[in-house]
């Protein structure tokens, strides 16, 4: 039932592709494609809901499409459920949202076909159930968003961050293709059943995991994967780039879970220190390099980067506690990683929706412009901060339960006979502690700099608070980050299924515990009650204010800033976004990013401005990419000179295969 | 009923040929060409459904030869129908003369009867005759506009290929006298049926040979590196029709003249495996097609050089060998045409429509031509090897399948079909996206063979008919 | 039941009125430490009140949130040093947050009060909170790491759970709990604005961290942050009490004896710390701005060596 | 006659044919190669002729008709034509010296022997050492058609490798076609000829008289 109501679903989606070629360039385009996904993933989202909570008998279909002898494959377990919901609420959540921001798209016809069909390919990659499938499914998801990416092609950034992501992404599938081809084996069982029962030699199995770690890795942005991330996410639409960096990393995750979690049988020892290192540096690297951002859509691109490291770091415990027949602490771990999956995708999407708005209302991504939009737009401004709080893992909002589930998964980490691992996993929780507080540090930069202070430009002052659906979407998020992150336990109950099907063991039922607390493991190892924390804020702040306006003074008197006597008329003098990273800058970025300044002091009396330049160097691009390209280049540079030969020579070039291949002849036994 | 069939596949194009050899060269031609394609086509996909004749000793019929000769009528009837358009244009835009009409239209249907005859033949020797004949129009149809660049590429062609056609001569004649002693002398010695009858029979050491010279001779046409020289340059000079027959029809030939000698050498125990020598220039060409597409500057050429890439997985598919793998080569061969020629329909068009064919001087088509832009987008992400395009399923048949049994000659597979993408998208960008350049006319071909062969591309990357797909399980059988 | 809300509710009380007077004991310290008079032990709480009585004088370009984040600030504070057992351990609602979330609700206040500096758009306020964001983002990860430490040892993030193993025998002497406490020190400093990181008394612009923030703050929104910066001092000196000499501490549902002593071993321990600190203070001079980092990452570097050595000892 | 002497004097035939492709390789003159040509097509008529009559295949004998004619005798005269029209240097330029081709070919022989004996230990004799002549002139023709500049030099080659084809056609016992190949192999020698009159080749293949099309292929080298 369930499953056909998302084929169906599915098919619509398809079927909106079609129309929008049809309608795409009227007016009544956008609102058909939109509101049609909207609704459209409502209902698939509810049904998977349904499919998750009900815990029915994970539905099975197999349509006579794709591999012609296999048939293409669908089912909906717990862990699809789960992650179709993440789908779907994130497509309809950006599909409000673009009933007002795609409106005001200059070139629809270059968005609205691919829309639609990009969400469908979200989906149907979660629901399939053989390779085939799967792969089609996962390339569609990547062909489509890249034409979205490249949906603004006129500035030649947004062509190389295309065509820089169109190369990764087939790198990614074909890492998985190798990866399927191990499983299926060579007579090409291709259906994921037929995986689970194939036996892999170690050797083989090590090869798969290395494998789906880059395929999927590459698709979810960890270092040093993640170059095309912060391109492409910035260059799409924003309610793609919501999309891309809050759904599209999580069907990554999902590819990585589905293979090693399920479909790979045969245990690799070392892979949770493979992947806690790989999530640990990922992380760190992300964070840091979304401080040295200024524009606002890349800097929260990069804290995509580092989301996916925290999720990793879950799934690698949890891995680490699986291999060793822990399994309530991989529960733990896993349970984590997926709620933070749940979190994230709710938090990035609602601030993607925010950096759209700005960008609608000032036309410019650059921070370094913006300011004071908190006086123009205050309600995008207020889902913002929520946002920034979230992502910040502080409380009372979602971030943080995720986060400290984590922390509580890390704090096991004795339990673990390894020794390898007993040294690893602290380390990795203090750069899980340090990306967090350096999230902090940024998105108060972030909102500081965009929202707070004064206007930076014309455009800044003149902005405008943006449409109501926009707001609607926006708002819808703020809530549910609001709601996860103070009854957490409900959806914590929700992942049981999820973690009891795949890690063999779930969590102890939480919604039953006083106060919609939750205790992971047990009341004496820790507990947290996001409920009460924030009740008591909310009494204790409102207290305070009640008391001071009525026994104290409440009057209030306007008057210039005082700022130590010296009030700066020009808000020019005002802290950017780069000197707000520069302490943080001198602290990491010399060693992470060659971070060189040169000041140019003018002699006195010399009229021209002082200036003081930053050089940033991207080193994993240089280390890691820049040889790649190197390379190819002198390749195709020095076989291009057979482009260039006589007659005679080309029939040289046949005269010496010749001889060669009788000389083989010749020596044949 | 359907032994009529097969001669009406040969018939139909020499009398036409004729016909339109005689008949003054007029625009109204081009749909007698059309026509005879067509009924051609009609001709040769009946094979396919009336009981086939017994083989004799000059005509056969059979599943592989069977899948081609649709293949290759079909797409040379679309082919036909885009030439009309093209040359239509290119007659109005006073850029052809009436005698080259005449010529033109002539030479089109020897080149299908040519094609017809190498594939329906039960004979090697007829067959190397006509793949000779196929190479000589072909030859006069790259220098037919005359200009030096043209000639230069016929010129080029013609030699490179004689060559080709000498050393494959010297196959056949080895494959006979390695068959002579086993089955005696005169014409069954030549006859394929009576050949594979006897394979195991065959002195392996003579066939050994044989099948070297064989894929350096038809190796040649098919466009394996180092063989390839004559092929970016005959693309890129002659009339664009033309370079999506040879990319699409020609180079499908040749490839059937190979695996027709492969199963000989697979029918013979002794003899040595042909795989690996398959295999090894499969994946050379891959490699040095993909580096070379890096620095094209001529979109014609460009694509030409994605047309040896793709030769070289197809080879590579088949010297791999395995049903999975047959079955993926197969496909990937004929999507591969459809795809191809489709590029080049869009291709012909644009260059129309720019008055170049240099890369650097066009740009921005999907805003001046959205159809024609996106046409070739779609044609681009097809060839690359992208869903919901079908050529993604071949692939992953073959690198998936090869993977499992050979991991390490998948890798290298991999990373030249790689490369071959970030060339292909690179030069994409420049062509369909960012600031229009260049001339913005109207496109005066028509679109509809583009978009019937995208169209079929996209349906086998969703679905394949269950016969298709009996069909190519069988012919992957026989080529065991 | 009803005790233990009443104990809770005398617990948040008691913070809220013992923290000014920490303050002003630790000035008093400082002041005969350098044989001067010092205001009087009460004077934060005259300051407190005056502020509150002042009308409050609002930039020009104050938003919002200017005006919400005192309250904010406040209310996270308080929420937090009123969950830090201080007299008594295994409060009504201690379980409802443990010491990671602390350290969390800490960070919340940071978070908007660094935004709070950055509203009115002026140049020391962008000092003041990037400075802070700097500070705040080594101190974190340390006191997170001494966490990891004492929560392994306890094998607990509770505080009431961890207060009552590390009092309990079989704890012993460790060094990685010597490193804990040493780091602990350190980032409480640091957190605190204290000298050698920030001086509380300072008013030379380009060496404020905390008060360039507040600068433009007055009246009421001033008094609560400054109430909230003098509880978070006594949550940190209450914290180490509890963590480190937990001895006195009355344990969950404990008779009113059991409490009192534990308030006056509190009030005890608060008064040793806050001369310690003083004397500290007066013995050291404020260290430059990008110094910082390399104490915070000393810190940082001890609290990860202890989490390790930790499995060490532990092994052996 | 004696199936020996039958075999010695076939044998005889296609073993001076090969020496004959020496001489091609040896001559740096262009009328001399001509010559050395017309006695390789020579050669090959009379061993064709030789065939026909061992294996009493008349048809055989249209074979070797056409060689006499149309090799020994139509292109000489007409490449020596077109020598003097189109003013054609009557020095053979080398690519490598006539020595080191020499020793090539030596090593091409060596090579075409091996194979043979070592892939043919089953088929009879005659057509077996036959086959090894044949692949010699074949890759005789082949390498003297890479190591001659002069667009004369190069048809040669050519027509020698063709002439190698025909030899090891004829030496297969009773093998069909032969006449329609040889006929076939003939127009597209015409062919060349005439392109290289058409294209006004002087030089070698690749430039054609129009321009040094060799540096333009629509790319920037």
């Amino acid at each position: 039932m369930t499953l056909i109501v998302v084929l169906a679903a599915m098919g619509g989606l398809f079927a909106l592709t079609i129309l929008a070629l049809a309608i795409g360039r009227t007016a009544l385009g956008p609102v058909v494609v939109y509101g049609g996904s909207l609704l459209i993933c409502a209902v698939a989202g509810l049904a998977a809901l349904w499919q998750l909570v009900g815990g029915a008998e994970a539905p099975t279909a197999t349509l006579p499409l794709g591999l012609p002898w296999l048939g293409a494959h669908f089912r909906i377990d717990a862990l699809a459920a789960f992650f179709l919901v993440v789908v779907n609420l994130g497509s309809a959540a950006a599909s409000l949202f673009a009933l007002g921001y795609g409106r005001r798209e200059h070139a629809p016809m270059r968005v609205l076909p691919f829309y639609p069909t990009f969400l469908a390919a979200m989906s149907l990659v979660v629901v399939a159930d053989d390779a085939y499938t799967f792969l089609f499914s996962w390339e569609l998801m990547s062909i489509s968003s890249w034409a979205l990416v490249v949906a603004h092609h006129e500035t030649r950034d947004n062509l190389r961050a295309g065509y820089i992501y169109v190369v990764m992404a087939s790198f990614g599938t074909f890492a998985l293709l190798l990866a399927f081809g191990l499983l299926a084996g060579s007579d090409g069982g291709y259906a994921f059943a037929q995986m689970r029962d194939l036996p892999l030699t170690p050797t083989v199995a090590a090869l798969v995991l290395i494998l789906v770690l880059v395929g999927a890795g590459s698709k979810a942005g960890l270092v040093p994967l993640h170059v095309w991330l912060p391109l492409a996410h910035p260059a799409a639409p924003s309610h793609v780039s919501a999309l891309m960096s809050g759904v599209m990393t999580k069907v990554a995750v999902y590819a990585f879970i589905r293979i090693v979690f399920d479909l790979l049988q045969t245990p690799v020892w070392w892979s949770s220190m493979l992947v806690l290192a790989i999530a640990g540096i990922t992380c760190v690297m992300g964070v840091l390099y979304a401080l040295m951002q200024h524009d606002l859509k890349r800097l929260l691109a990069y804290h995509t980067v580092e989301n996916i490291g925290i999720i990793f770091i879950g799934l690698g415990l949890a891995l680490a506690f699986q291999a060793y027949g822990l399994a309530s602490a991989a529960a733990l771990a896993f349970t984590a990683a997926l709620l933070h999956v749940f979190n994230h995708s709710l938090f990035k999407s609602l601030l993607f929706f925010g950096s759209g708005a700005v960008l609608n209302a000032t036309g410019m991504r650059d921070m370094e412009h913006q300011g004071g939009l908190i006086h123009r737009m205050p309600l995008t401004a207020f889902t913002f901060l929520v946002g920034s709080v979230a992502i910040s893992a502080l409380p009372p909002l979602n971030g943080f339960v995720s986060e400290w589930l984590t922390f509580q998964a890390i704090l096991l980490s004795p339990e673990l006979p390894s020794w390898g691992l007993k040294f690893l996993v602290p380390a990795v929780g203090a750069l899980l502690a340090l990306s967090a507080a350096l999230a902090a540090a940024c998105f108060v930069k972030a909102f500081g700099v965009t929202f707070l202070g004064r206007p930076r430009s014309k455009a800044a002052e003149r902005a405008q608070e943006t449409d109501r659906y926009s707001l609607a979407a926006m708002f819808l998020l703020a809530g549910l980050c609001l709601i996860a992150g103070i009854f957490p336990g409900v959806f914590i109950d929700a992942l049981a299924p999820v973690a009891k099907a795949l890690v063999g063991e779930s969590l102890p039922l939480q919604s039953d515990l006083p106060y919609f607390s939750i205790v992971p493991i047990a009341e004496s190892r820790g507990s947290y009650d996001g409920l009460l924390v924030f009740l008591f804020m909310l009494v204790s702040g409102s207290l305070a204010a009640v008391a001071i306006h009525r026994l104290a003074s409440n009057r209030l008197r306007r008057g210039p800033a005082w700022d130590c006597g010296f009030p700066d008329p020009s808000p020019a003098t005002q802290y950017s976004s780069a000197s707000f990273a520069q302490p943080i800058r001198r602290v990491f970025g010399t060693m992470m990013f060659r971070a060189r300044e040169t000041v140019d002091m003018p002699a006195p009396g010399d009229m021209r401005p002082a200036r003081l330049e930053v050089g940033l160097r991207d080193l994993i691009w240089d280390v890691a990419y820049a040889p790649i390209v190197g390379g190819i280049d002198y390749g195709a540079r020095q076989l291009n000179r057979l482009q260039f030969l006589t007659i005679r020579q080309y029939l040289s070039l046949v005269f010496a295969a010749l001889v060669g291949l009788l000389l083989v002849l010749a020596i044949w036994p | 009923m359907s032994l009529d069939a097969v001669i009406l596949v040969l018939l139909i194009p020499a009398t036409t040929a004729v016909l339109l050899a005689v008949l003054p060269g007029d625009r109204r031609t081009a749909y007698l060409n059309i026509a005879a394609t067509f009924l051609t086509f009609l001709a040769a996909s009946s094979l396919l459904f009336f009981d086939r004749p017994p083989p004799g000793p000059y005509l056969l019929v059979d599943d592989l030869n069977s899948v081609f000769i649709v293949l290759i009528t079909f797409v040379g009837f679309t082919t036909s129908v885009f030439s009309a358009s093209y040359i239509d244009h290119e007659f109005e835009a006073g850029l052809v003369t009436p005698s080259f009409l005449r010529l033109y239209h002539a030479l089109y249907q020897v080149l299908m009867f040519a094609f017809g005859l190498a594939l329906l033949t039960n004979n090697i020797g007829v067959m190397w005759v006509a793949i000779e004949l196929a190479t000589l129009t072909t030859v006069m149809m790259v220098g037919i506009y005359r200009t030096h660049e043209a000639l230069e590429a016929a010129w080029k062609y013609f030699i490179l290929a004689s060559v080709g056609i000498a050393l494959a001569l010297f196959g056949t004649i080895l494959v006979y006298m390695a068959a002579q002693p086993a089955i005696g002398e005169g014409l069954d010695s030549m006859v394929w049926t009576i050949l594979m009858a006897h394979a195991n029979g065959f002195d392996p050491g003579l066939l050994n040979l044989a099948f070297v010279f064989l894929l350096l001779g038809y190796g040649t046409k098919v466009g394996l590196a180092p063989l390839h020289a004559w092929l970016p340059d005959a693309h890129a000079e002659g009339p664009t029709p033309i370079s999506a027959v040879l990319s699409g029809l020609l180079l499908n030939v040749a490839l059937y003249a190979l695996l027709r000698f492969k199963m000989l050498l697979g029918a013979n125990p002794e003899a040595l495996a042909p795989g690996p020598l398959m295999i090894g220039m499969g994946l050379l060409s891959v490699l040095f097609a993909a580096f070379m597409l890096y620095r094209r500057g001529d979109i014609k050429r460009l694509f030409a050089y994605s047309s040896i890439e793709h030769m070289g997985i197809i080879t590579f598919a088949f010297g791999v060998g395995g049903p999975l793998a047959n079955f993926a080569g197969l496909l990937h061969m004929c999507l591969h045409s459809l795809t191809k020629s489709a590029i080049f329909f869009a291709v012909g068009d644009i260059v129309q429509v720019k008055g170049t064919q240099k890369i650097a001087d066009m740009g921005g088509l999907t805003v001046t031509n959205p159809v024609l832009g996106w046409g070739l987008v779609a044609g681009v992400v097809a060839i690359a090897g992208l869903p919901p395009l079908g050529i993604f399923m071949s692939e992953f048949l073959v690198v998936s399948s090869t993977f499992a049994r050979e991991p390490l000659l998948a890798v290298p597979l991999v990373l030249g079909l790689l490369i071959g993408v970030g060339a292909l998208f690179l030069r994409l960008n420049t062509i369909a996206f960012g600031e229009p350049r260049g001339p913005t006319h109207k496109a005066q071909g028509s679109y509809v063979p583009m978009f019937a062969h995208l169209g079929l591309v996209l349906m086998a990357g969703i679905y394949l008919p269950g016969p298709v797909v009996a069909l190519f399980q069988n012919v992957a059988r026989l080529l065991e | 039941m009803m005790l233990n809300l009443l104990v809770q509710g005398a617990q948040m009380a008691l913070v809220l009125l013992l923290a000014p007077l920490l303050v002003g004991f630790v000035r008093k310290m400082k002041a005969r430490l350098l044989r001067r008079q010092g205001p009087p032990l009460l004077q934060p709480y005259r300051d407190l009140i005056r502020l509150l009585r002042k009308e409050v004088v609002l930039a020009d370009g104050a938003s919002w949130l200017f005006r919400a984040c005192p309250y904010v600030i406040f209310a996270a504070i308080w929420v937090a040093a009123s969950l830090v057992p201080t007299f008594g351990a295994g409060l009504m609602f201690s379980w409802s947050a443990d010491l990671i979330a602390i350290i969390a609700l800490l960070g919340l206040a940071r978070f908007f009060l660094a935004l709070a500096g950055l509203d009115i758009g002026t140049s020391f306020g962008g000092i003041g909170a990037s400075r802070e964001v700097m500070i705040a983002s080594l101190a974190e990860p340390a006191m997170l790491m001494v966490v990891f430490t004492l929560a392994l040892v306890a094998g607990s993030t509770q505080l009431s759970t961890m207060a009552g193993f590390l009092v309990s025998s079989e704890v012993g002497l460790r060094v990685s709990l010597g490193m804990a406490l040493f780091a602990l020190i350190m980032v409480a400093i640091a957190e605190n604005g204290r000298i050698p990181i920030d001086n509380p008394a300072t008013h030379l612009e380009l060496t404020m961290v905390h008060e360039a923030m507040v600068l433009e703050y007055s009246g009421r929104h001033l008094a609560l942050i400054d109430l909230a910066s003098e509880i978070k001092l006594l949550l940190y000196a209450s914290l180490i009490a509890c963590l480190f000499v937990p001895w006195g501490l009355a344990p969950a549902g404990a008779t009113p004896e059991a409490l009192a002593i534990g308030l006056a071993a509190y009030v005890a321990k608060l008064g040793v710390g806050g001369f310690l600190l003083a004397v500290f203070e007066t013995s050291i001079a404020k260290m430059r701005v990008f110094r910082v980092p390399e104490f915070l990452g000393a810190a940082l570097m001890l609290g990860l060596l202890a989490a390790l050595l930790l499995f060490v000892s532990r092994s052996l | 006659m004696t199936q020996s002497l039958i075999f010695d004097i076939a044998h005889l035939l296609a073993g001076s044919l090969l020496l004959v492709s020496f001489m091609l390789l040896y001559q740096d003159r262009l009328y001399a190669l001509l010559n050395v040509y017309a006695l390789h097509a020579l050669v090959l008529a009379m061993s064709v002729a030789w065939q026909a009559y061992a294996q009493d295949a008349p048809h055989l004998y249209v074979t070797a008709a056409i060689a006499l004619v149309f090799k020994a005798i139509l292109i000489p005269v007409v490449l020596h034509r077109m020598i003097v029209k189109l003013g054609i240097h009557r020095q053979v330029e080398t690519v490598v010296g006539i020595g080191p081709t020499m020793l090539l070919g030596m090593g091409l022989v060596a090579l075409s022997m091996v194979v043979m004996l070592h892939v043919t230990a089953g088929a009879d004799p005659l057509a077996r050492e036959d086959l090894a002549f044949a692949l010699s002139v074949v890759l005789l023709g082949l390498l003297m058609m890479v190591t001659r500049r002069n667009v004369v030099g190069q048809v040669v080659g050519f027509m020698s490798l063709e002439n190698g084809l025909v030899l090891a056609a004829t030496g297969a016992k009773g093998m069909p076609l032969v006449v329609e190949i040889s006929v076939a192999f003939s127009i597209l020698i015409a062919f060349i000829v005439i392109g290289i009159f058409l294209f006004r080749i002087r030089e070698r293949f690749d430039t054609v008289d129009v321009a040094a099309l060799d540096s333009y292929r629509g790319e920037p080298q």
